[in-house]
């Protein structure tokens, strides 16, 4: 039987992969992609745990994770629509108006 | 068991908000019926609070009319109420202002009249919850939620610089009150294991009960006896004095002592006619109170070592407001450096710890609410006829309008606390339980001084506004009270009288709280004769048991980790 | 002769049934105060004449019988109260009391309302009432074109109502709520004439002094009460013994009663002096509470002082006297009534009725008799040069007031009493007498400028020279004889280790005898006598209506008449013949003289004045209306066109300038306080407090807030990168954690 | 094989590749979950996440028309900062998994039986965390309207 620890050091490593492209790429879809990635590592993590501990809550908890991650997509999509439309890009270098 | 033997306070607390609501519902052009509602809502209000005020049983428990239910329990917080002699006064007071600045507003505030009577009904609420409040996160709740509406009242309603003095009134009280919510969470953290410590009053005392009588053993003994503490008492020994200077900041700026009472004399005279009564009527009284409720019972060693030094700041603000106010050429600023004055004589007589100067203190937070309350209700009538509140603008008032003047000269007597009037009964018992108490005889003497100050002041005043000749054209035509002011006026003048010939009825009420709060205070005196036990602890209502709530799930079996 | 001597001793209304209507005596003004004042703008002029006069007439009633009950002597058994201090059989005789129950209590001290009517305060309820009574009718001619009128009789109904409770109140609290009430209600009659500014300031000048001697007077309370419970706790059973009475009774009647009852005083008093043998005498140190180390004489004398400041204030003695002459700015009814009669006398009933505490200190005493005496040569003289006719005779009352506290603090209370009494009929007189010349020439006060009235104003003039001649001091009026009464004692009495002050006192008094008698006689030549002046604002003065010329007959007559008192009728109890008066006085000051005797503190001497003595003080008064009749009478009619010298000059400008005294107070003490007041609140209010601290704070945040703006560069990928390098942090650390 | 496709997705310039890669990540993902008897994620995983949202990526990568990126992004410090950190991260989880010893719980057969299926995972759904269940679908909701109003210029 597969320790579950190789599933949680996979999990970890889909997370840094995640973070690395969040944290590196200019391109804002690549970077929802990106955490789409990390979303699935948490995924991973709780179905893991729960696999560990026989509970079904990890199951449950993944399955918001999965309603929350479309809910995000849908509305991260729309900004980045609405962004381009306004700017003509989506590379975040070009969108730094978060500032007063 | 009525419906009104359980809920009677959350009846008198509730009912301006009941009236906010239906207020909220009319339509915002309907400035007869808004003023009609919220008057009507006071006025219940009053009611009901004066029937709680004789329900309270002088010689009965502590606390009475608790109303206690669970709320937020992992926290160790209850929905808990209670009211005890000096909130039962305070409460009185308070709902008794109310209608009546109502009445004085009707004219006073032109616009946003509905927003107006929602403020101040909203106000009305969280004062009257933070009085009978018995859990200390539950005071602070209602302690912040004051500072909303009342910000409102001087920020939208006020004069010329009302936004300057709202948002020195709202910075300066946050400072405070946010150094007292970290104190407040320390001293829950430090009161007891987890599960057994709790927000409650009367459990966060008796928890730190034993606590302080210990420190203060050692406090009191020889040098280094405070090393071998242990325990609670250790941190209290270490800590207890932060706790209590972040209780007492936040509360000296309520009160306001000197040096941190500069917001008064700005939010007085910013204010409209109801902010200002209700700021001098109410609101000061909600740091007097805390020091009398929170931070002397709580720490009473810390206490017992800062109380020199914050009787000092007490006769300093009570000299040095009395000469501010000399120097003065705004009446609104003159009555409110008079707040500081008097004020300092409710912490004076808080900090003396004898009965004579506690009980004095406790009257003269109720002198006070009437005498100034009625000093700024009195200048807004004069304020709405020639919109100045510049003294040299006056003179020769007493002319064209003697039963104003009547009035007024009435109210300052009771101010400069003539006898006969409610202010002398306070301010002779602050005077000598100050002579009483362990404090040196210079406090009482130089507190005494502002005896002669008062009155120089106060009479200036009168004597610039209503006396001399007419020096100003637009004066000659002023009209005097009308009814509706009149109205206003006359209950302040017959409290003056009743509380200045009869006062007992008031002080009975007030004295059982007099001797608990001497008693706790005294804890960390030395030399003082302790009280026992069972005089000093808290007796509240326990919570009623509840149907098991659900509880969050804990995981079966930890991480475990690899040695 | 029997039946006249029963009839008196046998009160209508027997004292017990009386006792509880005691309030009412109180009750009358003040009800008719709350109606004029009230009502009184329907009610019309005559109404409130009525409500106002009758009101007093009622007190007076009422007072009369109080009086009447305390002399009540039916069947030989001489009315008592119980002594609530004392052992069963110690009562009060001549006295009767009703306590209508707490006026306010907090922790072991309490206030009761007690009323008290003894010999003492009974004559003093007569000449308030029954002066107060005329001086009301007075009123209603003298008034009669002032639209005021029904707040000038709802003031003066006050204060009646007030200084009833000053003389009535059983202790010290509640006597100083009549003693403020007095200073209100005399603040609001000098304002009475508000719209002139010079007026109200000189009412205000009046509240605020006396407020400076309020202050010394509540403190000596608060020291008064520390006393008590220090001696409640250290004095043994002797103690008690030697006062009648006995530890139980005496902390039942502190829990009863109240610490500051004068009756509990006065067996403090008497358990005192060293004699009684107890553990407490004055040289005991007080153990325990904040009076810890000093001794209780020490505390008395410091108790004693600040009274007598207290009483400065209210008695307008040095150095509190200022405010009295300014005071005339009020109605002349007002003058006569608060600033001659009875309020100003407040000072002298006070230490009378506490001469049981006052005995014990030398010390306070010998100062009480060098400053009444100071202050009333400083009267006197600035009295020579007054112009005014109202001021020339608030000047002789400070200077007869000081008269009164020579005698007080030499231990002669009953003449200080009794100089009391007839200076309120002889003085009241007075002023009403310059009140009606004034009505009657056109309110014109400058005596320089009237002349020759005694043709037009028969009455007024001839009741004025009688009490010029009482003032004064010639026989057989009764000022001479209660002034005398003062002298003697003076003399005779010697306080312990103090045996100049009797010596130096009775010296300034024969001086301040003849200048009494050559100022006042002054006024009445300048007044009544000589040719009409012809600066006078009318020709012809008219004569007052009955309503104000009958008060004046009255109070001239009383003047005369009042000399019985003083007059050696009544047996003493170690044989020989006293003074009624004294023998009147003799329950009320009775513990005195024992504590006096137990702590030999003042030798007191029961001699009668020899022919001797009269002929001296006879002489000197004489001398100085003399002198004055010489001068101005011949000496400056012949002077008229010389030039005056220099020096003359000089003089008479520095005493018309009252000796600058009131430009030296301006100077030294309001200039000063204002001042410092307007440098705290504009340095350390406006800028230090406010600017540097509280916007300080405020100016720093905005600064720090505008620095970290530059950290703000709207990159959320920025952002996050730092959360990313938390994270790894906190993980780490973590880590580390679990590892070690 | 994930990490691979992973890593593809973050390092790919065109973002059409990403997608693709992001794809073939989530299969693998969905295989994965299958061992960890997790039936009824690993059929969501596939079609929520492998149909729905990545159709929608497609679909909005062709709106826009996004071809290679021009520029690969200025290497700022943060980035660096940010990319460093990332990879401190993975080392310090490896390095605490590493140490760690968690082995699969032992379900008796009626557990194994039930484990995961859709029956358990609604049973719990729908009972326990009906509330949060209704909060999400309002979410959901919500992000509906919320993406119109956001995404469309003119309503």
């Amino acid at each position: 039987m597969v320790p579950i620890t190789y599933y949680l050091l996979l999990a970890a490593a889909l997370f840094c992969m995640g973070m690395f492209g969040v944290l590196v790429r200019t391109n804002a879809l690549v970077v929802f992609m990106c955490v789409e990635l990390m979303l699935n590592a948490v995924n991973l993590t709780f179905l893991a745990f729960a696999r560990m501990h026989g509970d079904g809550i990890g199951h449950v908890s993944a399955f918001f994770v999965i309603a929350v991650a479309a809910a995000e997509a849908a509305i991260g999509l729309a900004i980045v629509i609405a962004v381009f439309r306004s700017r003509g890009s989506v590379n975040v270098d070009d969108i730094r108006t978060m500032k007063h | 068991m009525s419906f009104f033997d359980t809920h009677l306070l959350n009846v008198v607390i509730y009912l301006p908000l009941v009236f906010a609501a239906l207020v909220l519902m009319l339509p915002s052009t309907e400035h007869g019926q808004v003023r009609a509602i919220t008057f009507v809502g006071m006025l219940l209000d009053l009611a009901f609070g004066v029937w709680a005020y004789f329900r309270f049983e002088p010689s009965g428990a502590e606390f009475q009319m608790e109303y206690r239910v669970p709320w937020f329990q992992q926290f160790g917080m209850s929905y808990h109420l209670g009211l005890d002699g000096l909130a039962a006064s305070l409460l009185l007071l308070t709902v008794f202002l109310g209608p009546l600045v109502v009445l004085a507003s009707t004219t006073y505030i032109s616009h946003r009249i509905k927003e107006f009577h929602l403020a101040l009904l909203v106000l009305q609420t969280t004062m009257l919850g933070a009085l009978a409040s018995m859990d200390v996160l539950l005071f602070y709740i209602f302690f912040e939620a004051m500072l909303i509406p009342m910000y409102l009242l001087v920020g939208v309603w006020g004069a010329e610089d009302r936004r300057m003095a709202a948002v020195k009134f709202f910075l300066y009280t946050l400072v405070g009150s946010l150094l007292m919510l970290v104190a407040i969470v320390a001293v829950y953290f430090v009161s007891g294991a987890p599960g057994v410590r709790s927000f409650d009053y009367g459990t966060l005392y008796n928890n730190l009960l034993a606590a302080n009588q210990q420190l203060a053993a050692c406090t009191n003994g020889p040098e280094g006896a405070c090393a071998s503490l242990t325990g609670l008492a250790a941190t209290l020994h270490t800590y207890g004095p932060w706790m209590f200077a972040a209780f007492a900041l936040a509360f000296a700026i309520k009160v306001p002592m000197w040096p941190v009472h500069t917001w008064l004399p700005d939010a007085h005279v910013q204010a409209p006619v109801a902010g200002s009564m209700i700021l001098a009527g109410v609101m000061l009284k909600m740091g007097t109170y805390g020091f009398w409720r929170f931070a002397i019972p709580l720490f009473p060693v810390a206490a017992q070592a800062a109380r020199p030094f914050l009787a000092v700041l007490a006769v300093i603000g009570i000299v040095y407001g009395a000469l501010m106010c000399l120097a003065q050429r705004d009446i609104k600023k003159l009555i409110a450096y008079s707040s500081v004055s008097h004020l300092g004589y409710c912490m004076l007589g808080l900090l003396a710890v004898t009965s004579e100067g506690a009980t004095g203190s406790a009257y003269q937070m109720l002198n006070h609410g009437i005498s100034t309350g009625a000093l700024f209700l009195l200048f807004g009538f004069l304020y709405e006829r020639r919109h100045t509140r510049l003294m040299s603008d006056y003179g020769g008032i007493a002319k064209v309008m003697p039963v104003f003047t009547a009035a007024f000269v009435i109210i300052t007597f009771s101010s400069v606390a003539v006898p006969g009037t409610n202010g002398f009964i306070g301010e002779f018992l602050v005077l000598m339980g100050t002579f009483k108490s362990t404090l040196p005889l210079g406090f009482g003497a130089f507190a005494t001084l502002g005896v002669i100050l008062g009155a120089a002041y106060m009479l200036w005043m009168v004597q610039k506004v209503f006396f001399g000749g007419i020096t100003h054209r637009e004066n000659q035509h002023l009209r005097d009270m009308n009814l509706r002011e009149m109205l206003t006026t006359a209950p302040f003048i017959v409290l003056v009288a009743v509380m200045g010939l009869m006062p007992q009825p008031f002080l009975e009420r007030i004295a059982p709280s007099t001797e608990r709060y001497v008693a706790r205070a005294s804890v960390g005196a030395p030399g003082a004769t302790q009280a026992k036990d069972d005089q000093l602890r808290v007796e509240v209502m326990s919570l009623p048991s509840t149907a098991a709530a659900a509880r969050p799930s804990v995981p079966a079996a930890p991480l475990a980790v690899r040695e | 002769m029997d039946g006249i001597v029963e009839f008196f001793r046998t009160a209508p209304i027997p004292p017990e049934v009386f006792a509880p209507s005691l309030g009412l005596i109180i009750l009358l003004p003040l009800l008719g105060a709350f109606v004029c004042g009230v009502f009184g703008k329907w009610l019309g002029r005559a109404n409130v004449h009525l409500v106002a006069c009758s009101a007093i007439a009622g007190a007076f009633v009422l007072s009369l019988m109080a009086f009447w009950a305390t002399s009540d002597a039916a069947g030989g058994r001489v009315v008592s109260m119980p002594n609530a201090f004392g052992l069963e059989r110690d009562v009060v005789r001549y006295a009767i009391s009703y306590d209508y129950g707490t006026w306010f209590a907090a922790g072991d001290f309490r206030v009761n309302f007690g009323l008290l009517v003894d010999h003492l305060s009974g004559i003093l309820l007569l000449v308030i009432t029954g002066i107060g009574f005329l001086i009301h009718l007075y009123s209603t001619s003298y008034m009669e074109h002032d639209d005021g009128y029904w707040r000038f009789f709802a003031y003066l109904n006050l204060f009646v109502a007030a200084m009833l409770t000053l003389v009535m109140a059983d202790n010290l609290v509640l006597l100083f709520v009549g003693w403020e009430g007095v200073g209100m209600a005399s603040y609001l009659l000098i304002g009475f004439w508000y719209t002139d500014s010079a007026k109200a300031w000189a009412g205000r000048k009046a509240f605020v002094t006396n407020r400076i001697g309020d202050f010394a007077f509540l403190i000596a309370t608060f020291l008064l009460i520390l006393t008590v419970n220090a001696f409640s706790q250290q004095a043994d059973p002797r103690d008690y013994n030697s006062a009648g009475s006995s530890r139980a009774r005496y902390t039942q009647g502190l829990l009863e009663k109240g610490p500051v009852t004068f009756k509990g005083l006065e067996k403090m008093a008497l358990a005192l002096p060293e004699g009684t043998g107890g553990a407490v005498s004055l040289a005991t140190p007080i153990e325990a509470g904040p009076l810890a180390g000093y001794t209780f004489g020490g505390v008395m004398t410091a108790t004693m002082l600040l009274f007598l400041l207290g009483a400065a204030g209210k008695s307008a003695q040095l150095p509190l006297y200022v405010w009295l002459p300014d005071a005339m700015a009020g109605p002349t009814p007002v003058s006569a009534l608060i600033h001659a009669a009875t309020m100003v006398t407040a000072g002298v009933y006070l230490f009378c009725r506490m001469s049981s505490l006052l005995v014990l200190s030398p010390t306070a005493m010998a100062t009480i008799a060098v400053v009444g005496a100071l202050t009333s040569l400083l009267a006197a003289l600035i009295a020579f040069a007054q112009d005014d006719i109202k001021k020339v005779l608030a000047y002789s009352t400070v200077s007869q007031l000081g008269i009164m506290f020579m005698g007080v603090g030499m231990g002669v209370f009953w003449a200080a009493a009794l100089h009391l009494l007839t200076h309120a009929c002889f003085k009241a007189c007075l002023f009403l007498g310059a009140g009606s010349v004034m009505h009657g020439n056109g309110d014109e006060t400058d005596i320089k400028k009237l002349g020759g009235l005694y043709k037009e104003m028969k009455w007024t003039h001839a009741t004025f020279l009688v009490s010029t001649l009482a003032i004064t001091g010639i026989i057989p009026l009764s000022g001479f004889f209660s002034k005398d009464a003062i002298f003697h004692g003076v003399h005779h009495n010697h306080l312990h280790d103090l045996h100049w002050v009797s010596g130096f006192v009775y010296a300034m008094g024969l001086l301040i005898t003849a200048c009494t008698a050559f100022y006042m006689s002054r006024v009445y030549l300048l007044t009544f006598t000589g040719k009409r002046s012809p600066e006078a604002k009318v020709a012809h003065a008219h004569e007052s209506s009955w309503f104000m010329t009958l008060p004046l007959v009255v109070l001239a007559f009383l003047s005369v008449v009042t000399l019985v008192y003083a007059l050696p009728l009544m047996p003493r109890s170690g044989g020989g013949m006293q003074p009624v008066f004294e023998n009147f006085l003799s329950p009320v000051l009775r513990p005195a003289e024992a504590v006096a005797r137990a702590a030999q503190t003042v030798a007191l001497d029961h001699s009668t004045p020899a022919f001797v003595d009269y002929l001296i003080a006879w002489l000197v008064a004489l001398s100085g209306g003399a002198t004055a009749a010489f001068l101005y009478l011949k000496f400056f009619p012949a002077q008229v066109g010389k030039p005056v010298p220099a020096f003359a000059r000089a003089v008479r400008r520095t005493a018309h300038n009252k000796f600058y005294v009131d430009e030296l107070y301006e100077f030294i003490l309001i200039r000063p306080v204002k001042f410092v007041a307007f440098i705290l609140f504009r340095v350390v209010d406006a800028l230090v407090i406010d600017t540097v601290l509280v916007r300080g704070t405020a100016y720093v945040t905005e600064k720090v807030g505008l620095g970290l703006r530059r950290l703000q560069t709207g990159d959320a990928q920025a952002y996050a990168a730092i959360m990313a390098l938390a994270i790894l942090g906190g993980a780490v650390y973590a880590l580390l954690q679990v590892l070690s | 094989m994930t990490l691979v496709s992973a890593g593809l997705v973050i390092t790919a310039r065109s973002p059409i590749n990403s997608a693709m890669s992001l794809v073939s990540t989530f299969f693998f993902l969905a295989g994965i979950y299958v061992l960890l008897w997790a039936h009824t994620v690993a059929v969501m995983q596939v079609l929520v996440y492998a149909g729905a949202i990545m159709v929608l990526f497609l679909f909005v990568i062709m709106l826009l028309n996004l071809g290679d990126a021009a520029h690969r992004g200025r290497p700022t410090v943060t980035r660096i900062l940010g990319g460093a950190s990332a990879f401190g991260l993975l080392a310090v989880l490896a390095v605490t998994l590493g140490r760690t010893n968690a082995i699969p719980a032992n379900l008796g057969p009626q557990a194994q039986a039930t484990f995961g299926t859709m029956a358990s995972v609604g049973q719990s759904i729908f009972t326990a965390w009906l509330l949060p269940f209704e909060a999400v679908s309002l979410l959901l909701l919500v992000a509906m309207v919320g993406a119109v109003v956001v995404a469309k210029s003119r309503i």
